[in-house]
């Protein structure tokens, strides 16, 4: 392996055995740590754990869904599973999954700093998840809470008899844990770049984790007033969105999708990042249009907070502002639009490697498209009546937060996974797992489409027996996508110990993190880099290279 | 349309005026982005495969962006997404906008049932008797929380709101039994919150109609209008020492702060529940509050009375004015 | 790299502009109570939310120092009052116009 | 921000090991304090947005329920307030000449007017509670617009109670910042920390100068 004009790699060799994980042992080197790395490891075991909790709750929804009646759970307990799923896989996997897990671990040395600007914080950060995540353990074992993962007043505030007051402080806890890492990284990207680093030579996916840094930092705070709010009504009895006391509900939605609709952003933006990545890397080409791409992720962070009513379009807001909301929403497809056409045009004249990163990538942007052209016709009002609330709008969201922001997580953990690990997964397996993802995702979820334009309303315990052979696609499609999430989690492991060892670049690719040794030392470089090439100069590593090599 | 031949449902039956253009608008909007879909897959694959990495390709091609194509893909998608805001306004409007003497019938939503009550006194529980091809309003209440009405073969849907109403209307195109969904998530038995619309001819309809009733609703308002003594202040003349109800609904009302509301549904609702939020100038805030009095049911009927006082003339029949019932203000009930 | 780039900004903000400010803010106060006072028609809250800003203003200008700050600290300050803006302005665009009917 | 010449400069006591040197490490703090408040400002920013939602509303409950506000003690404390600020931009302004002992007066100055300010609070809190305004199940107050009023008083004790709760942790912070000035800490090279400290103290300030006017001031000519 020789990669020369970024960094000699050859300098660190003795400095090798001395990494970020062997530095120092023991339980508290890792429950005190301020290293960025450490905590993106403690990131990515709580959010794993999170995500099979949300996966259980998920499965037994969809075998509840088999038959129509309504016969395995009742319907407390449905209502319960939905909610949970709901709020544990947004609040506690998603919203964190990229960012806190590969943005921690990657976007320092991506930026070839030593740390985040506040590695205090960033513990701190960890430690507010984990008294989020706790709270919302204690609901669930307490008896978990129904209101929906919306806790739509006035259900959630005067007639729901379940743990709402918990649930919500763990929503609230948990919402500050990503305020503050936001804030970390967007202080970090002003402050910390290595020397020659300027704006237009940053990766991508340290636009797209700038751009999310943004939507975490203005929007996540209304959300924790709104819950507040919602809070002092249970617990005083005092009328704030209560209609009986003078409240408004529909304030509250709009106050809730103040935040919840930029939070969907704040899961698809840093996918689209490890798309960016992934993409280039795979290709071996700079990022087709690259300054489109950098920008559009900026752009889609502003948009996203102009649009929030287009989820109360029936909910009883005035027609002229539900036009303007629908005007708005149009505009945040052009930049996503942008995205899609840029990286298809990147594989134009590329080298394009089918390597399980990237594959699982190109699943990514076939999927994404799905979902935001189907986000259109969320869009387009008239048909926003019929589709609203029914799972046509089920189909789209999981298109963009499963199909879109899992996919990228998966394709980002096994990109870096080398760099995180300095393991190599096993490719065959991988592959596997990438195709069962895929194929169980779209039999899971393309019927829903068709369920949700016959009319079938989501969060629907028992349905009308005409959608039963839809229902039963999905939930096989389901068990599918449980085995595919299922393989990674097995092989990842194993290549811990098994593993065959990735050597400092073991892509090809370009990009600070990979001049420096996998994994990497405590203090990320062995001395400060200085950047003088551009984000994707592959040329350059042409040149560098001289006689190609495999990899 | 086209009704599919699938041992399962592929696309749900047109029985609505507005559920062929919404299917039109879907139709379109699946034809165009679909067909791009396909076209960005189609390219993805063929790229991917043609410029497969191979040794004599280990490193990719240059390629500078240029601008114009950048250009194109922002301009054009751009304006494909203005002609689906465009037309989905339009057929908004359209839903929105309720089309002139429809036949009303009003609604409550509660955990977890369908109220519906006809003008001419019917009652019935998620199930609604309405005739083809005849505009149809709901005017609709929650007794708790939100819920929504859905007849997805009629394409409409609206949000239900506890303390304010709303409105939405429908004319169905077929006789048939069509579903009723609640829509918004609304607690245990959301998912049975279901029902039926029976769409009938006209004629049937009116055999039905002429089944039990108590009366019409506007008769049971009256009635409800005396036996809470509302008549003692709102008389008929301008003797009383509440204002005269006949023509109110639908006119302008000048408030003792000089501003001017439309007395609408909401307005009426409002000056029963909690008079002295918009006093009509000229009157002394002195009538009681019925929160908690009447419940949504009743005051449905009293609404479908004030209304009806602008169609009829006034009846001449004139209740004996008893002693006026004293009322007690009430506090307003808190759970 | 030298001395002066780390020494403080204190030649920037004179002591006597901070009892200037101070001064203002009390006089502010002073009017806005003076104004509520007094029947101004429909310019009563619009007077005393100008105030208010002002008083803001002098705050953030000279106590917080924004005067003398870096660019993208002014960026930051207007990005806030930006999104602030974004949620009073769409929101009170649903509330402003639900009376306006469809006719 | 050049990079390599720090190594060697002698290391500053409080420069910590990921920063280059004072200046970068001074920069990234103030900045992540900004942010931190522009957070603040959406956080108390939903709150104004509802309080104004609802004035729109319920113009005469507000105007009701500014009356029972005690307009003496309310504009006592915005003064109060007010110099408290103007104590702790002078702190800053006396760490930065790294002068020890105005410093620790400063912070002290500012504490005990903090606090001055929070014991006027509860005064009024107690008054509203006596008057049986205190939203939920003591809320006794009859009026013709007593449920409006209600929600008035709710906003009332939501917003001034969360600005409270800004200030007592400001307070406590203080407390902190006086041991460390009074040990000498700060000077010319190392001030960020009580620079800080007032940014989010007169960030509070900020929030009760709109306070101030939108809970007090309404409708009072009338």
């Amino acid at each position: 392996m020789t990669s020369v004009t970024y960094h000699d790699v050859r300098l660190m060799e003795p400095a090798q055995t001395r990494n970020y994980l062997n530095v120092d042992y023991g339980f508290f080197s890792w429950l005190l740590t301020r290293d960025h790395k450490r905590i993106a490891i403690l990131y990515m075991i709580s959010v794993s754990i999170m995500f099979i909790l949300g996966g259980f709750f998920a499965m037994m929804m969809r075998l509840e869904l088999l038959t129509p009646e309504g016969d395995l759970l009742t319907s407390d307990t449905y209502n319960k599973f939905f909610t949970l799923h709901g709020i544990v896989m947004i609040f506690f996997f998603l919203i964190p999954s990229i960012p806190a897990i590969l943005g921690n671990f990657i976007l320092p040395i991506q930026l070839g700093a030593k740390d985040l600007a506040f590695p205090r914080i960033n513990l701190l950060s960890w430690y507010l998840y984990i008294i989020g995540a706790v709270i919302g353990l204690y609901v669930i074992i307490v008896g978990g809470v129904d209101t929906g993962w919306t806790f739509y007043t006035p259900f959630s505030t005067q007639y729901s008899n379940t743990h709402v007051f918990g649930t919500t402080f763990g929503a609230f806890i948990v919402g500050f844990s990503s305020i503050l890492t936001g804030l970390n990284f967007i202080v970090t990207v002003h402050r910390m770049r290595a020397p020659g680093l300027t704006w237009f030579r940053l990766p991508l996916f340290v636009w797209a984790i700038y751009a999310t840094s943004l939507v975490q930092l203005l929007a996540t705070p209304v959300l924790a007033i709104t819950l507040v709010m919602l809070m002092v009504e249970r617990i005083a009895g005092v009328g704030i969105f209560d209609p009986a006391l003078g409240g408004d509900p529909l304030l509250y939605q709009h106050m809730f999708w103040f935040y919840s609709h930029p939070a969907v952003y704040i899961m698809i933006l840093p996918a689209m990042g490890v798309a960016s990545e992934v993409v280039a890397a795979f290709t071996r080409k700079k990022i087709f249009g690259y300054k489109f791409v950098a920008f559009s992720s900026l752009a889609i962070a502003f948009l996203g907070f102009l649009v929030w009513a287009h989820h109360m379009f029936v909910a009883g807001i005035s027609v002229y502002s539900a036009m303007i909301f629908s005007f708005l929403s149009m505009f945040v497809a052009v930049p996503s639009a942008i995205k899609v056409f840029n990286w298809t045009a990147t594989l134009y004249k590329g080298s394009v490697s089918w390597q399980t990163p990237m594959l699982y990538i190109l699943g990514f942007i076939g999927l994404f498209t799905i979902g935001g052209v189907t986000g259109i016709f969320l869009a387009s009002l008239g048909i926003d009546v019929h589709v609203t609330d029914t799972y046509f709008v089920v189909a789209h969201f999981h298109y963009i937060m499963v199909g879109g922001a899992v996919m990228a997580y998966f394709a980002g953990l096994h990109y870096w996974w080398p760099k995180i690990s300095g393991r190599m997964y096993p490719e065959w397996w991988a592959r596997l797992g990438a195709l069962l993802v895929f194929v169980g995702f779209n039999l899971t979820f393309f019927p829903q489409f068709i369920l949700g334009y016959v009319g079938m309303p989501r969060r629907y315990h028992a349905y009308a027996p005409e959608f039963q052979v839809l229902n039963v696609m999905s939930t096989a499609g389901a068990s599918v996508l449980a085995v595919g999430y299922f393989l990674p989690l097995v092989y990842l492991l194993w290549s811990l110990r098994f593993g065959r060892k990735a050597g400092p670049n073991p892509w090809g690719a370009v990009g600070l993190e990979w001049t420096t040794s996998s994994p990497p030392p405590k203090e990320n470089f062995h001395e400060t880099p200085v950047v003088t090439w551009d984000a994707y100069d592959y040329p350059a590593m042409l040149k560098a290279m001289g006689e190609t090599q495999n990899v | 349309m086209i009704a599919l031949v699938a041992p399962f449902p592929l696309f749900p039956e047109q029985a609505s005026t507005i559920a062929p253009q919404t299917d039109a608008l879907f139709i379109f909007l699946s034809v165009v982005t679909g067909g791009m879909s396909l076209l960005i897959f189609l390219t993805i694959f063929y790229l991917a495969v043609v410029y497969r990495r191979r040794p004599d390709n280990e490193l990719a091609q240059e390629e500078e962006a240029p601008h114009s194509l950048e250009i194109a893909w922002i301009i054009v998608p751009f304006i494909f997404f203005m002609s689906c805001f465009v037309w989905g306004s339009w057929l908004y409007f359209k839903i929105s906008r309720i089309p002139d003497n429809p036949l009303e019938v009003y609604a409550t939503g509660k955990q977890w049932m369908w109220k519906f009550q006809h003008p001419t006194g019917q009652r019935e529980i998620n199930t609604l008797h309405v005739p083809v091809n005849r505009p149809i309003k709901i005017t609709m209440a929650s007794e708790d929380v939100i819920h929504s009405l859905f007849f997805p073969y009629f394409r409409v849907k609206a949000d239900v709101l506890p303390n304010r109403y709303r409105t939405m209307w429908f004319q169905a195109t077929k006789t048939g039994r069509f579903h009723i969904f609640c829509a918004e998530y609304c607690g245990t038995s959301h998912s049975g919150m279901v029902g039926w619309v029976d769409v009938m001819e006209p004629t049937d309809y009116q055999k039905w109609l002429a089944g039990g009733s108590e009366g019409s609703l506007a008769s049971q308002g009256e009635k409800l209008f005396q036996k809470l003594a509302c008549n003692t202040c709102h008389t008929e003349d301008t003797t009383g020492r509440g204002p005269i109800l006949k023509g109110l609904y639908g006119s302008r009302v000048t408030l003792s702060d000089n501003s001017e509301v439309t007395a609408d549904e909401n307005y009426i609702r409002e000056s029963i529940l909690n008079p002295q939020a918009k006093l009509v100038r000229g009157f002394g805030p002195i009538m009681p509050t019925f929160q908690g009095q009447v419940s949504e049911d009743e005051l449905l009927k009293l609404l479908a009375y004030v209304k009806s006082l602008n169609v009829a003339p006034a009846l001449s029949r004139r209740e004996p004015a008893g002693e006026p019932v004293p009322h007690t203000p009430a506090k307003e009930t808190k759970r | 790299m030298n001395e002066q780039e780390h020494a403080p900004h204190h030649e920037s903000t004179p002591l006597w502009i901070y009892y200037a400010v101070f001064a203002a803010l009390l006089v502010g106060t002073g009017l806005t109570v003076f104004a509520a006072l007094h029947d101004l028609g429909v310019l009563n809250t619009p007077v005393a939310l100008t105030i208010a800003t002002v008083k803001a203003a002098l705050v953030i200008l000279f106590f917080m120092h924004a005067i003398h700050s870096t660019r993208l600290t002014w960026i930051v300050i207007a990005a806030s009052f930006l999104w602030l803006g974004v949620l009073f302005v769409l929101t009170f665009a649903d509330y402003l116009t639900r009376m306006w009917g469809l006719q | 921000m050049s990079a390599i010449e720090t190594h060697e400069r002698e290391h500053h006591p409080f420069l910590q090991h990921h920063f280059e040197d004072m200046g970068q490490q001074h920069e990234a703090s103030t900045l992540g304090m900004w942010m931190f408040l522009s957070t603040e400002i959406l956080f108390f920013g939903g709150l104004f947005l509802a309080y104004a939602v609802y004035r729109n509303m319920y113009e005469a409950a507000w105007i009701e329920g500014a009356h029972h506000q005690n307009l003496v003690l309310g504009t006592v404390n915005t003064a109060v307030l007010i110099t408290s600020s103007l104590t702790m931009a002078l702190a800053v302004y006396f760490s930065q000449w790294g002068r020890r002992i105005a410093t620790f007066f400063c912070l002290v100055a500012t504490f005990i007017l903090g606090s001055v300010f929070l014991i006027i609070k509860a005064v009024e809190y107690h008054a509203h509670f006596e008057e049986g305004l205190l939203p939920g199940a003591y809320f006794t107050y009859h009026s013709a617009l007593a449920p409006k009023v209600e929600l008035f008083m709710t906003f009332y004790f939501c917003m001034t109670g969360l600005h409270a709760l800004h200030m007592v942790i400001g307070a406590g912070l203080l407390i902190y910042f006086m041991r460390r000035a009074w040990r000498g800490d700060f000077g010319p090279e190392y001030y960020s920390p009580v620079e800080i400290m007032g940014l989010y103290w007169h960030f509070v300030d900020i929030v009760w100068i709109f306070l101030f006017p939108l809970l007090y001031l309404i409708g009072r000519h009338a």
